[in-house]
């Protein structure tokens, strides 16, 4: 397959979901089954993106195929000369492993959807919408330049929205929507502030060209504070999309959407996006902003983390994993096990998918009911979802054997040896601390949901495991969650193929000084690098590799014990009952609560944005169910006292002084007729004095 | 093609329609409503033959050669005049790449209008003839050359809008009117006033070598052509350009409308009548930037890159100001109009970059609000024909009674949010990075990006109030939209997604003439200061 | 004192300012139009003076002929006024006559 | 003190005196009267300046024309038995301030000029020069005045005739 | 004294042809009347036909500049010069439209055993507004002053019944009496001061001997106040609404237009004639420094038009604010002289025929609706816009015109007047008048928004508007609209007139 070939294809890829949307939405009303259309381009999608990611990773395995025309002519600008906007499609490893990813999902939740979606009035409408959402997701990944990712990023944003508020006669399902979709925004004007430094810069969106202009020493306002700013800014997009902290809010919520779009766009999806702009822009970003984003990935991983420990809703429980998950993920980045962290992107998005789909498959089963302390004992009545489910479990939890054991035994392995070289020990702390309590949680939701005896009775009776349509991708994403498929050895996953020669860390492009010393290039910078070097471990110093080394066979064995822990904790505490749950949570009310209530943070942004005026607000939050709230309330609620007062100001301050202008004139009318009194001798009165006056002045 | 005068035909056909409607008995309401759309859709057509005929290489701006389809003859000649010259105006007509886009969106928009207008039924013929007058006069803005002939546009079109606003608009319409009236002819009163200052500052050089007093606007753009003692003349050490540019900037802002002049603008919107709203935001408020960009700009370049600045900082507090104000708004319609504040904010700030990206931005906004907001009036024009109200509180839900109607909403929603794909990021996006680009308004830019945060905000959350959710069971007879308001929408909704795909299309028309305006801006700087020491 | 210009002067604008005075503080008509003719005679009596002392010649004379000649016309036509304005409003106090106002 | 100054004085004082109970006396009837004694003065001052024919004039136009057309006007205009013929004052006050000022103002000015002031003999007659000024220099004024007078009779007499 | 020949009348009766033929007419209207006791239909277009042998006479000696009983070595008592014949085309123009609003007024007919009278008065008026703009002698200023307040103080009081006519004409009398005794006071004082009577001859002996002194301004004051009682200015303005409302509405409007031009001719000519020093290249004049007339008329003139605006705001009254607006239009005018230049003077010219069609039209429109409607009180105008569409969309366009927008004519007076003003460097000034503009139009367009905008439940039925009418107003309306677009012929007479004889 040639080169063109492979462009004509990734366009196909991307415009086929479009063409399924634009179909489906307005053959919607009239054809009943279109959404068979809509299925029948999602498998030729997925079908194009097998063998692109084939061809790609088998024959062209280092070198990118990049194709570019120009969207916008400028023409001949005074100053910069020729300006051009050029859009293009960058097919690189990484960008066909994760179109591989995203079509394979999306087509596993389009199957899974027909049983779970049926007797929907707008059945159509739904494909249609999952048709756009896989359009913008993978015009993400294929782009080659900032702006288009900015689009799509938009446009993801913008199908989300669709998607969550898909149920939008639900009052809280539309609330979610906007919320998702403005919380989204928010972490969007940091990336549009990366965007415009970038450009303003380097005046072109395309990220091979900004990396070749970073590495000739061209920095924004020639300063390399400036460089870390704009990577920060960029990343806070991934902050936004990717649901961390602290702008994580919007997830949970989400989980008013369908069940099945919560597998596709906030398990494997559409929150990896943030991930894979992190990724993507990886050469730029300097050991500031890769600290940032370590950071920012630690709080992301351990917050949630404590915060699912406590949930009943079996979706919350996911959701809040979910972040979790993906704030290791991010921390892999900050910390800069790159490899380990797109691997672990693809891994989760398998096993999260399953969960959500088999939490989908639960729900569907019992009638649309989420709270797991209503179920149980479903592991007799659905068993096939029980077994997927417990593969993820594991998985998730990093049992050996599973594609999670491999991808987060290798974020671990590097936040451990990142302490070792830097002294920041606590993201390695906090990654084992997260990975029990991953393992508690998860094996929490598994027993609660189907260990035990039913609790509610009648609904358990109604159980019924799923269709084929349904139970199928279950299965195919259970298989995807073995180690099999990445590494013959299940132990270490660097005998794979995907992490030997398909992800490859990028060459850094940033001054030397900047990076962190494991970092450091013995390549010297200022000549032009290709984004993929030919060697790939050019990116780390020897004693990178060699601190890796030492901490894998340590980070593997305490993540095991402590994966271990949380998993017989949970069923000490709930399978067996050894201990009294609610006695326990009693004698530890206030972190239970903390965690009940995902840990305050309306309070604290009340207390940070609105301050004392909001005491009142606070103290009746605190019986407010939708406390979760808080963030975008305290912060929402600011907005639109502002907006209240600004729409005041504009009548009662603006408008009135206008008014006032007007009164005025009238009043002085008003003077001028007081003279008017219909007295001819008045006038004259009035005659005689103006004479004296006019007199007085040209005397 | 070359002879016919294609400019005075878009500019006139709507007055020979005015006198020809005049003529038709009043009870023939669908015949003058006839002629009206037939009038319109010849505007439509010949906008198009216009688009087809453009040059594409030439710049404009202010080198009388390179403005296209132009028609120049001598008007007004009064010589004698020993002390003061000659008086001489020119019937001058012509577009560059700056007013070829805004010609073709008054041509649209008004033929949407004319459609939107079909359910008038109060005094008709009148309405129709204030109708066509008002065409002529926004149509006439666009191509004049001449200040005084762009003057006498610009006053043309004051009388009948306030007519349209007072007679077929809402409850408190009287007011509304006489409030757009008074405080656009208070703007109008300065442009008047440093017209005629720079005619007394500016002399050309006509064929047979005699220098006489000149509105020509192309004129006034070049410095050489100012004598000695006028008192807007570069070259006079004591000059009032300074105040004068205020004065006209002023003008143009009432118009735009920029804070703090605005406050007419939501009062009228609010009772004009659905048509009226969509000319107004359409197309009106778009004289006033063009009119900057026009005039402020290119005549008084020096004045213009000392205040970008402020310019930009009224542009961001446009954005914000607007918005916050849209996020109050209990009634639908103020919503929009306070919405349309904010989005004029973004030409604002966008012209104050002097960068072609930046300028590009700007005028492409302006074609994209016109189409956007346009379209979220006719919105709240179809609820309103069909409830009675436009509180929004009042609905709810009616995206399940109005599936397509909801969608159209969607699609105008979303482009105003400035959705990628659709025209409004488009421009948006080149304001920011041209603004941004500006070292002088950067941080200004940054602030105005919350703009579209904001903007996300009071959209998403009307469009949840009033179309997600429960429906209301009052609303369940509610029909979904008629014919003719497809052929209102659809148009809209195609140029919204072209131009969001394919910004180019529009973007051509104007590089050319944009980068000769960066260019221009940026040579007068060492132009000027060379005159006079500043 | 020798009696010169300025005794005349002294009388004309006693006259003048009596007349005005007249104008503007009595009701009725009839008496207000008394006032007018003290005004025109001050007037004379300037012109007479000035031309007088001044060598002017007679024209000051013939001014004061004419003028002499337009306050009987105007008196006349004033007094007409009057007698309508009677019959109409059964009064002649100016002050009463003020229907006409803002 | 000669003859001509006490007779100036004389006039003077009739002039003044009775032009002041003109615009003070409340009785109309006896305003009128003493408007004739004014303008009886101001022919005196007339005759004091020299303008016998202009004071002849005066006598026969404002004592013989305007006073009676005045007087008629009093005896059409007001029963003459009724006791109303009395009419009083109004705005003494700020007519007064405002008289006040601007007479001052005049007067101040009137004597602080400095007037041409050539002595010259009193012209014996003066009758020839008027008419002969009038039929040459102002004979389009003394013309239009003819007219003027036509046009006042007209007038009058359509206002009155209502 | 010398003598002057009998060569000396005929030669100044040679150039006062146009005032003869009016005193013809006039003769004639009262011979005729007398004859022709009973049908009085024929009145009017005598008049008519006089009054366009009149105009015929002044075309004829158009540019004719020169001294008519000239009694000595350039000092005459009339002066024929273009300036004077424009205000006489003027005041001919308008009277001709003014006997034809006669015609059809209501008011008019009702008098028609006095219809003879009616027109020798305004003949009246005619013969006095020719002497005020062409004499040269304070004199016969005074005189002509006075035939015109004659004729006017009676045709104001004409209409037998209506209380509101005799008390205009009282007020007017009363008030022109006085104030133009205190002209005549500043006659005399001015005459006492310089010992002539004639303009010229002042000037030359004020340049002579450089009076300067209070008495001097106080004199020019006091002549200033008859002035400014006819052209309503403040504060002399106090009659104006009253007698205009009080008025039959064809006297009205003719003050409002003839006797204000006359008044305005009289004032440029006045303090050009009398004041002049020289005058520049570009036109502007420079004074001698006795009477800073730049100041008082830039202080007059805002006055007038701020007082004249906002008073208007309150009124109820069609014709009552169309007095006021009259007042404020009088300031704009004023600012033309302000500025102390042949330009200013264009300017002035130029707005004075814009002015006189677009009032003289408003108040036809009036009219005829009074006539109709029997009111003239804005109220009663409601729903007018679909009882009478053409009245409405002409007095619209009146108005509009009034208010100094473009594309009408009175833009393009404005637009004189502005640009004299900066020309002449008096930003501040325009500026002031500017804003007047904007507060003048919150008043004409209340108008209009009762016409168009307001409803009113009962009497809805439309009202036909006679053919005649129609196409009167057609007329009016057609230099509006046609000098708002093209006004170079506007400019052109303008321009041509505003040589003054002498400098």
């Amino acid at each position: 397959m040639t080169e063109p070939l492979m462009i004509n294809l990734a366009l196909m890829i991307l415009l086929l979901p479009l063409l399924g949307f634009v179909v489906s939405l307005f053959l919607g009303k009239r054809i009943k089954a279109i959404y068979i259309f809509e299925l029948f381009i999602i498998i030729l999608t997925f079908a194009g993106a097998v063998t692109l990611a084939f061809v790609k990773l088998n024959y062209y395995q280092n070198t990118d195929i990049v194709s570019q025309f120009t969207w916008i002519n400028f023409g001949n600008i005074p100053l910069l000369g020729q300006t051009n906007i050029d859009l293009g499609i960058l097919i690189d490893n990484i960008a066909v492993l994760m179109i591989f990813v995203v079509t394979l999902i999306s087509m596993l939740v389009h199957i899974f959807s027909i049983a779970y979606m049926k007797g929907d009035k707008l059945y159509n409408r739904y494909f249609a919408y999952l048709g756009i959402f896989t359009f913008s997701m993978t015009g993400i990944v294929f782009t080659h330049n900032m702006l288009m990712i900015y689009i799509f990023w938009e446009l993801v944003g913008l199908s989300s929205y669709l998607l969550i508020g898909f149920w939008f006669e639900k009052k809280s399902a539309s609330d979610a929507g906007k919320k998702a979709f403005i919380v989204n925004r928010v972490g969007d004007l940091g990336m549009l502030a990366g965007i415009l430094i970038l450009y303003t810069t380097y005046h072109t969106f395309t990220f091979s060209q900004i990396f070749a202009q970073i590495s000739a020493g061209h920095l924004p306002f020639n300063s390399e504070f400036w460089l870390t700013v704009t990577g920060i800014l960029i990343f806070c997009g991934a902050i936004g999309k990717s649901a961390q902290f602290p702008l994580h809010v919007w997830l949970p919520d989400a989980m008013e959407g369908p069940t099945p779009v919560s597998a596709l766009i906030h398990a494997a999806t559409m929150v990896a996006a943030g991930v894979f702009l992190i990724v993507r822009v990886y050469p730029l970003l300097t050991s500031g902003a890769l600290l940032f984003i370590a950071i920012i990935g630690m709080l992301s991983a351990f917050i949630p983390a404590t915060i699912a420990l406590t949930q009943n809703d079996i979706k919350k429980v996911l959701a809040y994993s979910t972040i979790s998950q993906l704030g290791y993920m991010v921390m892999g980045l900050g910390v800069g096990a790159y490899k380990f962290a797109f691997f672990h992107l693809i891994t989760h998005a398998f096993f999260k998918a399953l969960l959500f789909l088999g939490s989908g498959s639960v729900i569907h089963a019992m009638h649309h009911e989420q709270d797991i302390t209503k179920m149980g004992g479903l592991r007799k009545k659905m068993p096939l979802t029980y077994a997927t489910f417990l593969i993820a479990s594991l998985a998730i939890s990093g049992i050996p054997l599973t594609s999670g054991f491999l991808s987060k035994d290798g974020i671990l392995q590097g936040s451990f040896a990142f302490g070792s070289l830097t002294g920041y020990w606590i993201f390695g702390f906090v990654g084992f601390l997260v990975a029990l309590l991953t393992a508690f949680y998860m094996f929490r939701l598994l027993i609660l949901t189907f260990h035990g005896k039913p609790r509610d009775q009648h609904k358990y009776d109604h159980a019924h495991e799923s269709s084929f349509s349904m139970a199928m991708p279950l299965v195919v994403l259970a298989a995807l969650s073995i180690f099999i498929w990445y590494t013959p050895n299940p132990f270490n996953p660097e005998q794979g193929a995907i992490l030997t020669n398909w992800i490859k860390a990028p060459q850094l492009v940033t001054p030397q000084d900047t990076r962190y010393n494991f970092m450091k290039s013995d390549v010297p910078s200022g000549s032009v690098i290709k984004t993929v070097p030919e060697n790939s471990e050019i990116m780390y110093s020897e004693n990178y590799t060699e601190a890796l080394h030492q901490a894998h066979i340590p980070a593997m064995l305490l993540s095991l014990v402590l994966a271990g822990l949380g998993i017989l904790i949970a069923f000490i505490f709930y399978q067996w009952k050894k201990v009294d749950v609610d006695k326990l949570t009693n004698s530890i009310k206030p972190l239970y609560n903390l965690s009940y209530n995902k840990w305050y943070f309306d309070e604290m942004y009340d207390a940070i944005f609105v301050g004392g005026t909001l005491m009142l607000s606070r103290f009746l939050s605190w019986f407010d169910l939708t406390i979760i709230d808080g963030i975008v309330n305290g912060s929402a609620s600011l907005t639109r006292a502002l907006s209240i007062f600004t729409g005041k100001f504009d009548n009662v301050v603006v408008d009135g002084f206008v008014n006032f202008v007007a009164y005025l004139s009238g009043f002085v009318g008003l003077i001028f007729r007081r003279f008017q009194t219909g007295k001819v001798q008045t006038y004259i009165v009035f005659v005689v004095f103006s004479i004296v006056i006019l007199l007085f002045i040209f005397k | 093609m070359t002879y016919f005068p294609i400019l005075s035909f878009i500019t006139f056909l709507p007055i020979l329609g005015m006198i020809f409607i005049l003529f038709i008995p009043k009870n023939q309401a669908t015949m003058i409503k006839s002629v009206t759309l037939l009038i319109t859709s010849a505007q439509v057509i010949a906008a198009l033959f216009i688009l087809h005929y453009y040059n594409y290489s030439l710049g404009g701006i202010n080198d009388p050669n390179s403005f296209q389809f132009m028609e120049k003859f001598r008007w007004i000649d009064i010589s004698g005049f020993s002390w003061i010259g000659r008086i001489k105006i020119d019937y001058f007509l012509g577009i560059d790449g700056i007013s070829v886009p805004l010609v073709l969106l008054t041509a649209i928009i008004t033929f949407i209008a004319t459609l939107s207008s079909w359910t008038i039924d109060k005094q008709v013929k009148g309405y129709f003839a204030l109708f066509l007058l008002l065409d002529t006069g926004m149509m006439g803005v666009f191509v004049a050359l001449d200040f005084f002939l762009f003057y006498i546009f610009w006053e043309l079109m004051l009388l009948p809008m306030y007519f349209l606003i007072g007679i077929w608009g809402g409850k408190r319409r009287e007011y509304a009117a006489i409030k757009f009236f008074l405080y656009t002819l208070f703007g109008s009163i300065f442009i008047l006033l440093v017209m005629i200052g720079l005619y007394f500052s500016t002399s050309e050089t006509l064929a047979d070598g005699t220098k006489v007093f000149t509105f020509n606007m192309l004129a006034m753009m070049n410095p050489h052509n100012y004598n000695q003692f006028g008192i807007l003349s570069p070259l006079n050490p004591n000059n009032l350009r300074f105040i004068a540019y205020i004065f006209l900037f002023i003008g143009f802002a009432i118009k735009i409308p920029m804070f703090p002049f605005h406050t007419w603008l939501p009062d009228a919107h609010v009772e004009a009548p659905t048509a009226i709203s969509v000319i107004l935001a359409g197309v009106l408020l778009k004289m006033g930037t063009y009119g900057i960009l026009r005039v402020c700009f290119p005549i008084f370049p020096e004045i213009t890159r000392q205040l970008v600045w402020y310019i930009a900082l009224f542009g961001m507090i446009n954005i914000i100001y607007g918005a916050l104000c849209a996020m109050a708004q209990k009634d639908f319609k103020k919503l929009i109009a306070y919405s349309s504040i904010s989005h004029m904010g973004f030409v604002l700030l966008g012209m104050a970059s002097l960068n072609s990206l930046g300028i590009s931005g700007a005028v492409f906004q302006m074609f994209n609000h016109g189409t956007i907001t346009a379209m979220l009036f006719l919105i709240v024009g179809v609820i309103y024909d069909r409830a009675h109200t436009r509180e929004i509180d009042a609905f709810g839900g009616l995206m399940t009674q109005m599936p397509v109607y909801g969608g159209f909403v969607t699609l105008a929603f979303f482009a105003a949010i400035g959705l990628p794909g659709l025209s409004g990021f488009v421009s948006e996006s080149f304001i920011f990075l041209g603004s941004f680009g500006f070292g002088l308004i950067r941080v200004l830019t940054i602030v105005s990006t919350l703009g579209i945060l904001l903007g996300a905000g009071y959209m998403l959350w009307t469009l949840q109030r009033v179309f997600l959710g429960t429906l209301k069971e009052k609303w369940s007879s509610l029909k979904d939209l008629t014919f003719r308001e497809y052929a209102m929408f659809i148009p809209l909704s195609l140029i919204i997604i072209f131009l969001g795909v394919y910004p180019s299309a529009m973007l051509n028309l104007m590089n050319t003439s944009v980068n000769s305006m960066v260019k221009f801006m940026a040579d007068a700087k060492v132009m000027y200061s060379s005159l006079s020491g500043f | 004192m020798q009696v010169g210009l300025n005794h005349f002067l002294v009388i004309s604008t006693a006259l003048f300012s009596l007349g005005i005075f007249g104008i503007v503080t009595r009701r009725n008509a009839v008496m207000v139009l008394m006032g007018i003719e003290l005004i025109l005679n001050s007037a004379n009596i300037n012109f007479i003076a000035f031309a007088r002392f001044g060598n002017f010649g007679l024209q000051g004379q013939v001014m004061a002929l004419f003028v002499i000649i337009l306050a009987a016309a105007e008196a006349a036509i004033a007094l007409a006024i009057v007698l309508n304005i009677y019959k109409t409003f059964s009064t002649v106090n100016v002050d009463e006559i003020d229907t006409l106002k803002d | 003190m000669n003859i001509y100054d006490i007779i100036f004085y004389l006039f003077a004082a009739i002039t003044i005196l009775s032009a002041f109970f003109v615009v003070t006396t409340r009785n109309i009837v006896y305003s009128a009267y003493y408007l004739l004694f004014t303008f009886f003065g101001v022919a005196g001052i007339y005759v004091l300046l020299g303008a016998d024919f202009i004071a002849i004039v005066q006598l026969i136009v404002y004592v013989g024309g305007i006073l009676i057309l005045l007087l008629f006007g009093v005896m059409l205009t007001n029963k003459i038995t009724n006791v109303e013929i009395r009419s009083g004052s109004i705005q003494i006050v700020p007519a007064a301030v405002g008289v006040a000022l601007f007479a001052g103002i005049v007067m101040a000015s009137m004597l602080n000029t400095k007037w041409k002031n050539i002595e010259t003999a009193m012209p014996s007659a003066t009758t020839q020069g008027i008419g002969l000024l009038l039929i040459q220099q102002y004979a389009v004024v003394f013309e239009l005045l003819g007219i003027l007078l036509l046009v006042a009779l007209i007038g009058a007499a359509s206002m009155a005739r209502k | 004294m010398n003598t002057i020949s009998l060569q000396y009348l005929v030669d100044g009766l040679k150039l006062i042809k146009p005032e003869i033929a009016v005193t013809i007419t006039l003769v004639l209207i009262v011979i005729v009347d007398l004859i022709m006791n009973k049908n009085k239909r024929y009145l009017p277009y005598i008049f008519i036909g006089g009054l366009v042998v009149t105009l015929y006479f002044i075309v004829v000696q158009f540019s004719t500049s020169s001294f008519a009983f000239e009694f000595s070595k350039n000092l005459g008592m009339v002066i024929v010069d273009p300036f004077g014949n424009f205000f006489k085309i003027l005041i001919a123009g308008s009277s001709i439209i003014v006997i034809l609003f006669s015609v059809i007024s209501n008011e008019i007919k009702e008098g028609v055993d006095r219809q003879g009278e009616y027109y020798v008065l305004m003949a009246g008026m005619i013969l006095g507004m020719f002497f005020m703009v062409s004499s040269a002698d304070l004199i016969l200023i005074y005189v002509s002053i006075e035939l015109l307040s004659l004729s006017s103080y009676v045709l104001a009081g004409f209409s037998k019944h209506a209380l509101r006519n005799s008390e205009a004409s009282l007020k007017y009398v009363i008030y022109g009496g006085i104030s133009s005794g205190i002209m005549l006071f500043g006659i005399s004082i001015l005459y006492g001061l310089t010992g002539s009577t004639n303009l010229y001859e002042i000037n030359s002996l004020v340049q002579a001997s450089q009076v300067h002194g209070f008495t001097f301004v106080l004199s020019g004051l006091l002549i200033f106040v008859a002035i400014g009682f006819k052209i309503s200015a403040a504060p002399f303005h106090f009659w104006t609404p009253d007698v205009y409302e009080g008025a039959p509405i064809p006297i009205t409007a003719y003050l409002s237009i003839a006797s204000k031009a006359a008044g305005f001719a009289l004032l440029i000519r006045f303090v050009k004639i009398t004041f002049i020093q020289s005058v520049d290249p570009n036109g502007f004049w420079h004074l001698l420094n006795i009477i800073d007339w730049k100041t008082f008329i830039i202080i007059i003139s805002i006055l007038t038009m701020t007082l004249g605006n906002f008073a208007a705001i309150w009124q109820n009254n069609m014709k009552r604010l169309l007095a006021y607006s009259s007042i404020a239009h009088a300031g704009y005018l004023l600012l033309g002289l302000a500025v102390l230049s042949n330009e200013g003077i264009a300017a002035i010219l130029i707005y004075f025929v814009v002015y006189g069609f677009m009032n003289l039209g408003a108040f036809l429109v009036v009219m005829i609706i009074s006539n109709k409607l029997g009111t003239e009180e804005i109220d009663d105008y409601d729903g007018l816009g679909s009882r009478a569409p053409f009245l409405s969309v002409a007095l619209a366009i009146f108005l509009v015109s009034l208010t100094g927008l473009p594309p009408t004519a009175g833009f393009i007076g404005k637009l004189y007047l502005f640009l004299a003003l900066v020309d002449a460097k008096m930003i501040a000034v325009a500026v002031i008048a500017l804003l007047n503009t904007v507060v003048s139009l919150y008043y004409y367009v209340r108008v209009l928004k009762h016409i168009f905008l307001n409803e009113k439940a009962e009497g809805t039925a439309e009202f036909a508007t006679s053919v005649s009418s129609v196409v009167f107003i057609a007329l009016m309306l057609t230099p509006v609209l046609i000098f708002g677009i093209y006004f170079t012929p506007l400019v052109d007479f303008a321009k041509s007139s505003i040589a003054l004889m002498g400098f």
